[in-house]
C-alpha cells in the first residue's frame, strides 16, 4: 500500500487554488450526497438485519421477540437445507460465470472480426439484457415445456431425445443455467468486444512485422491488455450469480424439490414465505461475510489499482 | 377508538341494512369511505367490476380492488398485516391460512356481525364453512368462491364403443367414472398411448396420457394428495399434531403409481398447466381437480373434435376443499364498511351475479338454483350438482392442517417433499419423513391444533 | 486483429456462427413477440403453430383492460427519475474518489460490499422505513412511502449506485489530469471544470452506467412488488395481473411485455454512439 | 500505523472474529458438553487469535514504514 506516497502526491497538486476550500474539503463534498443514501439505506437495513439475527422472530407472531444469543447462527450452521443451497449456488455461479465469460469473450473475437453490419449485430445482442428475467424467465418456461415447448419440438422433428428441462432432477439446475447464460453472454461479449475495439493499433502491427504467431500475439497483448476490463466483468457477473433470484423464482421456484433452490431463494422463502427473519437475517449475515472474505481477496487487485490511479499525479 | 367500533357493529349493521336507498341518495364521492380489497388478479374481473359497483351503489363506500397473482397473495397480505398498515381492508384467504390470520389476530372475528344475520351463515354450503370460515368457535368472513376438488374427464372416451370393448376385455369390468383408486389408476394406464397407436379407432398424431397432474413447484400437488390421504382416513397431521408417517408415505406411493401416466410436464406444471393439456387433447381425464376449472375445461370441446367433458365426484369421494376466504383486516380503518362489504360479496344477491359470470359460488342456495341446473347453463355452471355431492359427501369432514395456525407455513412448504418424490429423486418414505421434518422445524414441536 | 489476409471461406464461417449466435440470442424473444400476435386459440396447441391469423387484441386487452400503460409510466417516471439521481451523486462521488482518492480505496470497497447484502434481506428493513417516513408530512409531500413512487426511486437508487460509482470511477480516472490543470490555471472553480471539462469527456462512461442503471431499474421485481400495492407498481409486478385463475393469459402477457421492451430498446439504441466507447470502462489503456 | 491502515485491519480483525465464531459454532461446539462453556472458550480463542493478527499487522507497518524512510534517503543522497 502507497499511503505515505498518495498524502504526499495530493498536498503537491495543490496548484493555484483561488477559492478558499481545500481540496480535501472539496473531495469529501463530492462523496457526502452518495455517501448520505448509502449510509442510511444500507447500514440501517444491516443494523436490523444484525439485531434480528440474536433474536426469536416468527413475524406472523406478533414483533420481534426475545433475545436468543447465537441460537440463530447454530440452526442455520447446522441446517442441512441451507447448506445445500450454498452448494447449489456454488455450482450455479462456477458454470454459469465460467460458460458466460468464454463464450462471451470468443462471440466477441468473431464480432470483433467482422467487417459489415456490426451495429446491427450489437443492437441485437443488446436484447436480453433489456428485457427483465422475471418476464423472459416465463417465455423460456413456455420453451421448455414439454408439452408446448418449442425446444422440445424442434428436437423431436430432427430426431433428438426430448428432456424434461425443468422437471428432470438432474437437468433442471442446468437449464436455469442455460437461460442465465443466454441473458448475459451478449453483456460479456458487448464489453470484451467494445474493449477489442479500444485496443491500440501499434503494438499489434509491429508484432505482426515480427511474424508473431496469432496465438502468442493473443497472449501476450491482446489478453494482457484486456484483462482489466474482463475482470471487472468478471467480478460484476460473480456478485450477480450469487445473488441470482429472479430467474430461479420464475422458472423453477427451487424445484424439482431443492435442486435448484439457490441461497437467495431460500433466503426468500423463509424470510417470506415462512417468515421466521431471525433465520432469514442470519443467513443475510452469513451471505454478507462469505462476500466480503471473497471480495477481500478478488477485489484487492482492482482496489489497489483504483487507488494507485487516483493518486498518480 | 377501535374497540367502540367494534361494539357499534351491531347496531350500526342494522341501520346500514335498514336504509341503504336513503344512504346511497345522500351519498357524494367525496363522502365514500374508502376500503381496499386485496385479491387474486384477473379473478372474473369483470363480474367483480359489476359486484363492486352493486355495492357502491347502496353504500357510501368506495372498494379500491387490488389485484395480485395467487402465489404471491400470502405473503403480500402478511407482509401488511405485520405491518399494521391498514392497506387492506378485506383480505382473501385461502383455506389453510384461516387459522394464521385469525390466531395472530391479523383479521377481526364476524361472530357478531352474523350474530343477527344467521341465515345468511347457515346459506354457505356447511361443509365449507366448518373448513373455512370457523376457527376456535368464531366465524371470520364468508367464502366467496370455492375450487373444491372433484374429477373431470373426457366423456366421450368413456362412451367410445371400441375403448368400452377394449377396456373389458383388459380389465374385466365396465369402463366407468371411476369409484376407487384402483379404477382410476386401472383408466389412466389404458388410456395412456403413444403417438401412432389408435384412440376412438383413430391413429393418434401425438402422444396421450391417462391422466393430468398438478406436480409442479406449486403448492397444488398436496392438494391432489390431500384426496387419497384422507380417503385412506389419515391426515396430513394427527391431533397431537405431527405428520403420520406411514400414511403419507402409503399415499404417496399411490400417486407415485399414477405419475406413470401422467405427462412429463406434470412436473412443472399447476392447474393451468393441466387445463391446456385437456384442451389440446393430451390428457384423458384429471386426478382431484379443482372444479371450478369447468368453464375452462368445457372449451376442450369446441378445441377438440369431437370431445365431451364429464365432471364428477373424485374417486373415493374425499377431496381438497379450497375457498376463498373474504375476511376483514385488524388493522382496518373502516372495519364495519369492511364487514358489509364481505356479507354483501358473500350474500345471495351478489353470488347469484356472479354464479351467472361463472362463478364458483359458495351458497347453498344459489348451488342448489334450478336455473343453474338447465342444460344451456352447462358450460358455465355444469359442475354445480357436483359440488353440492361432494360437500354432501365430505359433511362433517375437518382436517388438522386447517386448524392449526402454522397452516399456510406447513401449507407453503408441502410441496418441496411431495415433488422431490414425484420428480423421481427420493422415495416415497423419504419424502414423507422429510415432510415430517420439516414441519416440525415451522411448528417447532408438535403443531397446536385449535379447534 | 489480424483477419486482413480473411478468405471467402473463413468469412463466410464467421458469418453463418454470427447467425447462429444471434439466432439463439434472438429467438427466444421474436417468439415472445410472435405469441403477442396470436389468437388465444393457437398459442398452447402442440406441435407450436407458426401459420397463424394475427390479431392485435392481445394489444388490446393489456392496454384497454389491463391498462398496462399505467405501469409502463410508472416504470417510466421511476426509473428516470433514479437514473438521473445516481449519474449526479455517483458521477460526484466517483469523481472524488478518482482524483482525491478519499477515504484510499476503504469508502469505495464499502460503498461496493453493500451491494453484497442480498436484497431480500433488506425488503423488510425498507418496508418498514418507508411505512414510517409515509406517516410523516414530508414523506407524504416528497410521495416517499410505501406505494408510491419516492419509495422505488430511493430503493434503485441504492441499488444502483454502488454499481454506478465502480463503473465511473475508472471512466474519470481516464481522463489527463493535464487538461483540468490547465482549466484550473485559467481561473475555472473546482465545480466548473467537473462540469465543463471533466464531464465532457467522461460522457460515454456517464451514458453506459445511465443506460445499465437504467435498465436494472426498469427491471427490477422484488423491490417493486413489496414497497407498492397498486397507484405506484411498475411492468414486473403489472405483468402478475395477466396470471388469473383462470391460468395465464399468455397472449396478452407476451404483448405487455413487448410494449415493456420498447422503450428500453429505443433508448438503448439512442446510446448506441457511446456505447462502444463508454462500454470498455475506461479500463483498457494503450 | 496510519489511519488508512488501522481502519484495514480493523476490517480483517472484525471479519476474522467472526470467522472464528462461525467455524467453533458449526464445527467445534458439538464436543462441549455446556453451551456455556463453548461459548466463553470461543471468544478467549477468537480474541487471542483477533490480537495475534493485530500485532503481526502492526509490526509488519512499521517494517514497511521503515523500508520505505529508507529508500526515500537512500534517494534523496543521489541527487544531492
Amino acid at each position: 500500500m502507497s499511503q505515505s506516497l498518495s498524502v504526499s502526491a495530493s498536498q503537491e497538486k495543490g496548484v493555484a487554488s483561488p477559492t478558499a476550500m481545500s481540496d480535501r474539503w472539496f473531495s469529501i463534498l463530492l462523496v457526502v450526497p452518495a455517501m448520505l443514501v448509502i449510509l442510511v439505506f444500507a447500514l440501517l437495513p444491516l443494523a436490523y438485519a444484525l439485531d434480528v439475527s440474536f433474536r426469536f422472530a416468527d413475524l406472523t407472531r406478533g414483533r420481534i421477540g426475545d433475545f436468543v444469543g447465537l441460537d440463530n447462527y447454530r440452526t442455520v450452521l447446522h441446517d442441512s437445507a441451507f447448506w445445500s443451497s450454498v452448494w447449489v449456488t456454488l455450482k450455479f455461479t462456477l458454470t454459469a460465470v465460467t460458460l458466460e465469460m468464454v463464450l462471451g469473450i470468443a462471440i466477441a473475437f468473431l464480432i470483433h472480426g467482422a467487417t459489415v453490419g456490426k451495429g446491427v449485430i450489437r443492437s441485437l445482442m443488446i436484447l436480453p439484457l433489456a428485457t427483465s428475467a422475471a418476464v423472459t424467465g416465463l417465455f423460456w418456461r413456455y420453451l421448455y415445456d414439454p408439452q408446448f415447448g418449442l425446444i422440445n419440438y424442434f428436437l423431436g422433428l430432427i430426431g433428438l431425445p426430448e428432456p424434461n428441462w425443468l422437471g428432470d432432477y438432474t437437468i433442471a439446475l442446468w437449464s436455469v443455467i442455460l437461460f442465465d447464460v443466454w441473458q448475459w453472454t451478449p453483456f460479456v461479449a458487448l464489453i470484451a468486444l467494445a474493449g477489442l475495439q479500444a485496443l491500440p493499433k501499434e503494438p499489434f502491427e509491429a508484432a505482426e512485422l515480427d511474424g508473431a504467431s496469432t496465438f502468442r500475439v493473443l497472449r501476450t497483448l491482446t489478453f494482457p491488455m484486456l484483462k482489466p476490463v474482463l475482470f471487472l466483468v468478471l467480478v460484476l457477473r460473480t456478485i450477480d450469480s450469487v445473488r441470482l433470484y429472479d430467474a430461479v423464482a420464475v422458472l423453477t421456484r427451487g424445484g424439482p424439490g431443492t435442486v435448484t433452490e439457490t441461497m437467495t431463494f431460500y433466503l426468500y422463502r423463509t424470510g417470506l414465505k415462512l417468515f421466521r427473519m431471525d433465520y432469514a437475517s442470519t443467513m443475510a449475515i452469513f451471505f454478507l461475510y462469505a462476500m466480503l472474505v471473497a471480495s477481500l481477496f478478488a477485489l484487492r487487485p482492482l482496489l489497489t489499482q483504483f487507488s494507485s490511479r487516483a493518486s498518480e499525479g | 377508538m377501535k374497540s367502540m367500533l367494534k361494539k357499534g357493529l351491531l347496531v350500526a349493521a342494522l341501520m346500514t341494512s335498514t336504509a341503504p336507498v336513503a344512504m346511497a341518495q345522500e351519498c357524494v364521492d367525496a363522502d365514500r369511505v374508502p376500503i381496499t380489497w386485496s385479491t387474486i388478479a384477473g379473478f372474473y374481473t369483470d363480474a367483480m367490476a359489476n359486484l363492486v359497483a352493486g355495492f357502491e351503489a347502496k353504500n357510501c363506500v368506495k372498494v379500491n380492488v387490488v389485484n395480485i397473482d395467487n402465489s404471491q397473495l400470502y405473503n403480500k397480505q402478511v407482509i401488511e398485516m405485520v405491518g399494521q398498515t391498514g392497506a387492506y381492508d378485506v383480505v382473501t384467504l385461502e383455506t389453510s391460512e384461516k387459522a394464521e390470520f385469525a390466531e395472530n389476530g391479523f383479521i377481526l372475528p364476524m361472530t357478531d356481525y352474523f350474530a343477527d344475520k344467521k341465515a345468511q351463515l347457515d346459506d354457505v354450503a356447511p361443509t365449507l364453512a366448518a373448513l373455512t370460515t370457523q376457527y376456535k368457535g368464531d366465524v371470520w368472513g364468508l367464502p366467496y368462491y370455492t375450487y373444491t376438488a372433484g374429477y373431470i374427464y373426457r366423456a366421450d372416451l368413456f362412451e367410445d364403443a371400441t375403448e368400452k370393448e377394449a377396456f373389458k376385455k383388459r380389465f374385466n369390468y365396465d369402463l366407468a367414472v371411476p369409484t376407487t383408486w384402483a379404477q382410476h389408476r386401472d383408466i389412466a394406464e389404458f388410456f395412456t398411448r403413444k403417438a401412432g397407436e389408435n384412440l376412438k379407432g383413430e391413429a393418434l398424431a401425438k402422444d396421450f396420457y391417462g391422466v393430468g397432474l398438478m406436480a409442479g413447484p406449486f403448492p397444488e400437488i398436496q392438494d391432489e394428495m390431500s384426496g387419497v390421504l384422507w380417503s385412506q382416513g389419515a391426515d396430513w397431521l394427527t391431533d397431537e399434531g405431527k405428520v403420520p408417517v406411514d400414511a403419507v408415505e402409503k399415499a404417496m406411493n399411490d400417486y407415485l403409481a399414477l405419475m406413470k401416466f401422467a405427462p412429463p410436464a406434470a412436473l412443472t406444471v399447476t392447474y393451468d398447466g393441466v387445463m391446456n393439456q385437456m384442451k389440446d387433447g393430451q390428457i384423458a381425464q384429471t386426478y382431484s381437480f379443482f372444479l371450478d376449472q369447468w368453464p375452462n375445461a368445457v372449451t376442450t370441446e369446441t378445441s377438440v373434435p369431437g370431445a365431451k367433458m364429464g365432471v364428477a365426484e373424485a374417486p373415493e369421494k374425499k377431496a381438497y376443499i379450497g375457498g376463498f376466504l373474504l375476511a376483514v383486516s385488524a388493522s382496518s380503518a373502516h372495519p364495519q364498511e369492511a364487514m358489509d362489504f364481505v356479507a354483501y360479496i358473500g350474500g345471495h344477491d351478489a353470488q347469484m351475479e356472479f354464479a351467472k359470470a361463472g362463478g364458483t359460488s359458495t351458497l347453498m342456495s344459489v348451488l342448489s338454483d334450478p336455473a343453474f341446473a338447465a342444460p344451456e347453463s352447462r358450460t358455465k355452471t355444469g359442475h354445480f350438482s357436483t359440488l353440492l355431492k361432494i360437500f354432501d359427501s365430505m359433511k362433517g369432514f375437518r382436517s388438522n392442517l386447517f386448524d392449526t395456525p402454522f397452516g399456510a407455513k406447513i401449507y407453503n412448504t408441502m410441496q418441496i417433499p411431495l415433488q422431490s418424490a414425484a420428480a423421481g429423486q427420493i422415495d416415497a418414505r423419504a419424502a414423507a419423513e422429510q415432510l415430517a421434518a420439516e414441519v416440525e422445524k415451522i411448528c417447532g414441536g408438535p403443531c397446536p391444533i385449535g379447534k | 486483429m489480424l483477419q486482413r489476409e480473411s478468405s471467402f471461406p473463413k468469412e463466410a464461417l464467421r458469418y453463418g456462427l454470427i447467425v447462429i449466435v444471434l439466432g439463439f440470442i434472438v429467438f427466444p424473444i421474436a417468439w415472445m413477440i410472435i405469441t403477442s400476435f396470436k389468437p388465444a386459440d393457437a398459442i398452447m396447441v402442440s406441435p407450436p403453430r407458426f401459420l397463424f391469423t394475427p390479431t392485435l387484441d392481445n394489444y388490446v386487452h393489456a392496454i384497454y383492460d389491463k391498462n398496462f400503460l399505467f405501469y409502463i409510466k410508472n416504470t417510466l417516471f421511476i426509473s428516470v427519475a433514479s437514473t438521473i439521481i445516481v449519474v449526479i451523486t455517483g458521477s460526484l462521488a466517483a469523481y472524488s474518489f478518482a482524483r482525491y482518492n478519499v477515504g484510499d480505496g476503504h469508502i469505495l470497497f464499502f460503498i461496493l460490499s453493500t451491494k453484497m447484502f442480498p436484497a431480500i434481506a433488506v425488503i423488510l428493513p425498507y418496508f418498514l422505513i418507508f411505512r414510517e417516513v409515509g406517516r410523516t408530512g414530508a414523506g407524504k409531500f416528497l410521495g416517499i412511502g410505501l406505494d408510491q413512487p419516492g419509495a422505488l426511486i430511493i430503493s434503485y437508487t441504492v441499488f444502483n449506485l454502488p454499481f454506478a460509482i465502480w463503473l465511473l470511477v475508472s471512466f474519470f480516472q481516464d481522463i489527463p489530469r493535464e487538461l483540468e490543470h490547465s482549466a484550473r490555471l485559467d481561473g475555472l472553480s473546482r465545480l466548473k471544470v467537473l462540469a465543463k471539462v471533466v464531464c465532457p469527456l467522461a460522457a460515454p462512461g456517464i451514458a453506459v452506467t445511465g443506460v445499465f442503471t437504467l435498465i436494472f431499474s426498469w427491471n427490477e421485481f422484488l423491490f417493486a412488488y413489496i414497497l407498492t400495492r397498486k397507484a405506484a407498481s411498475t411492468v414486473t409486478v403489472g405483468v402478475e395481473s395477466f396470471f388469473t385463475l383462470q391460468g395465464i393469459l399468455w397472449g396478452p402477457v407476451a404483448a405487455a411485455a413487448t410494449i415493456s421492451v420498447l422503450p428500453m430498446l429505443v433508448f438503448v439504441l439512442a446510446m448506441q454512439r457511446y456505447m462502444v466507447r463508454g462500454l470498455t470502462f475506461g479500463a483498457v489503456r494503450g | 500505523m496510519s489511519f488508512s491502515q488501522g481502519w484495514d485491519t480493523g476490517f480483517r480483525v472484525i471479519l476474522l472474529y467472526v470467522g472464528v465464531v462461525f467455524v467453533w459454532l458449526g464445527f467445534i461446539e458439538p464436543y462441549f458438553a455446556s453451551q456455556s462453556m463453548s461459548v466463553v472458550i470461543m471468544n478467549i480463542v477468537a480474541f487471542v487469535i483477533s490480537a495475534a493478527f493485530v500485532v503481526r499487522a502492526r509490526s509488519r507497518f512499521i517494517a514497511e514504514r521503515q523500508q520505505a524512510e529508507a529508500e526515500v534517503a537512500a534517494l534523496m543522497q543521489e541527487d544531492v
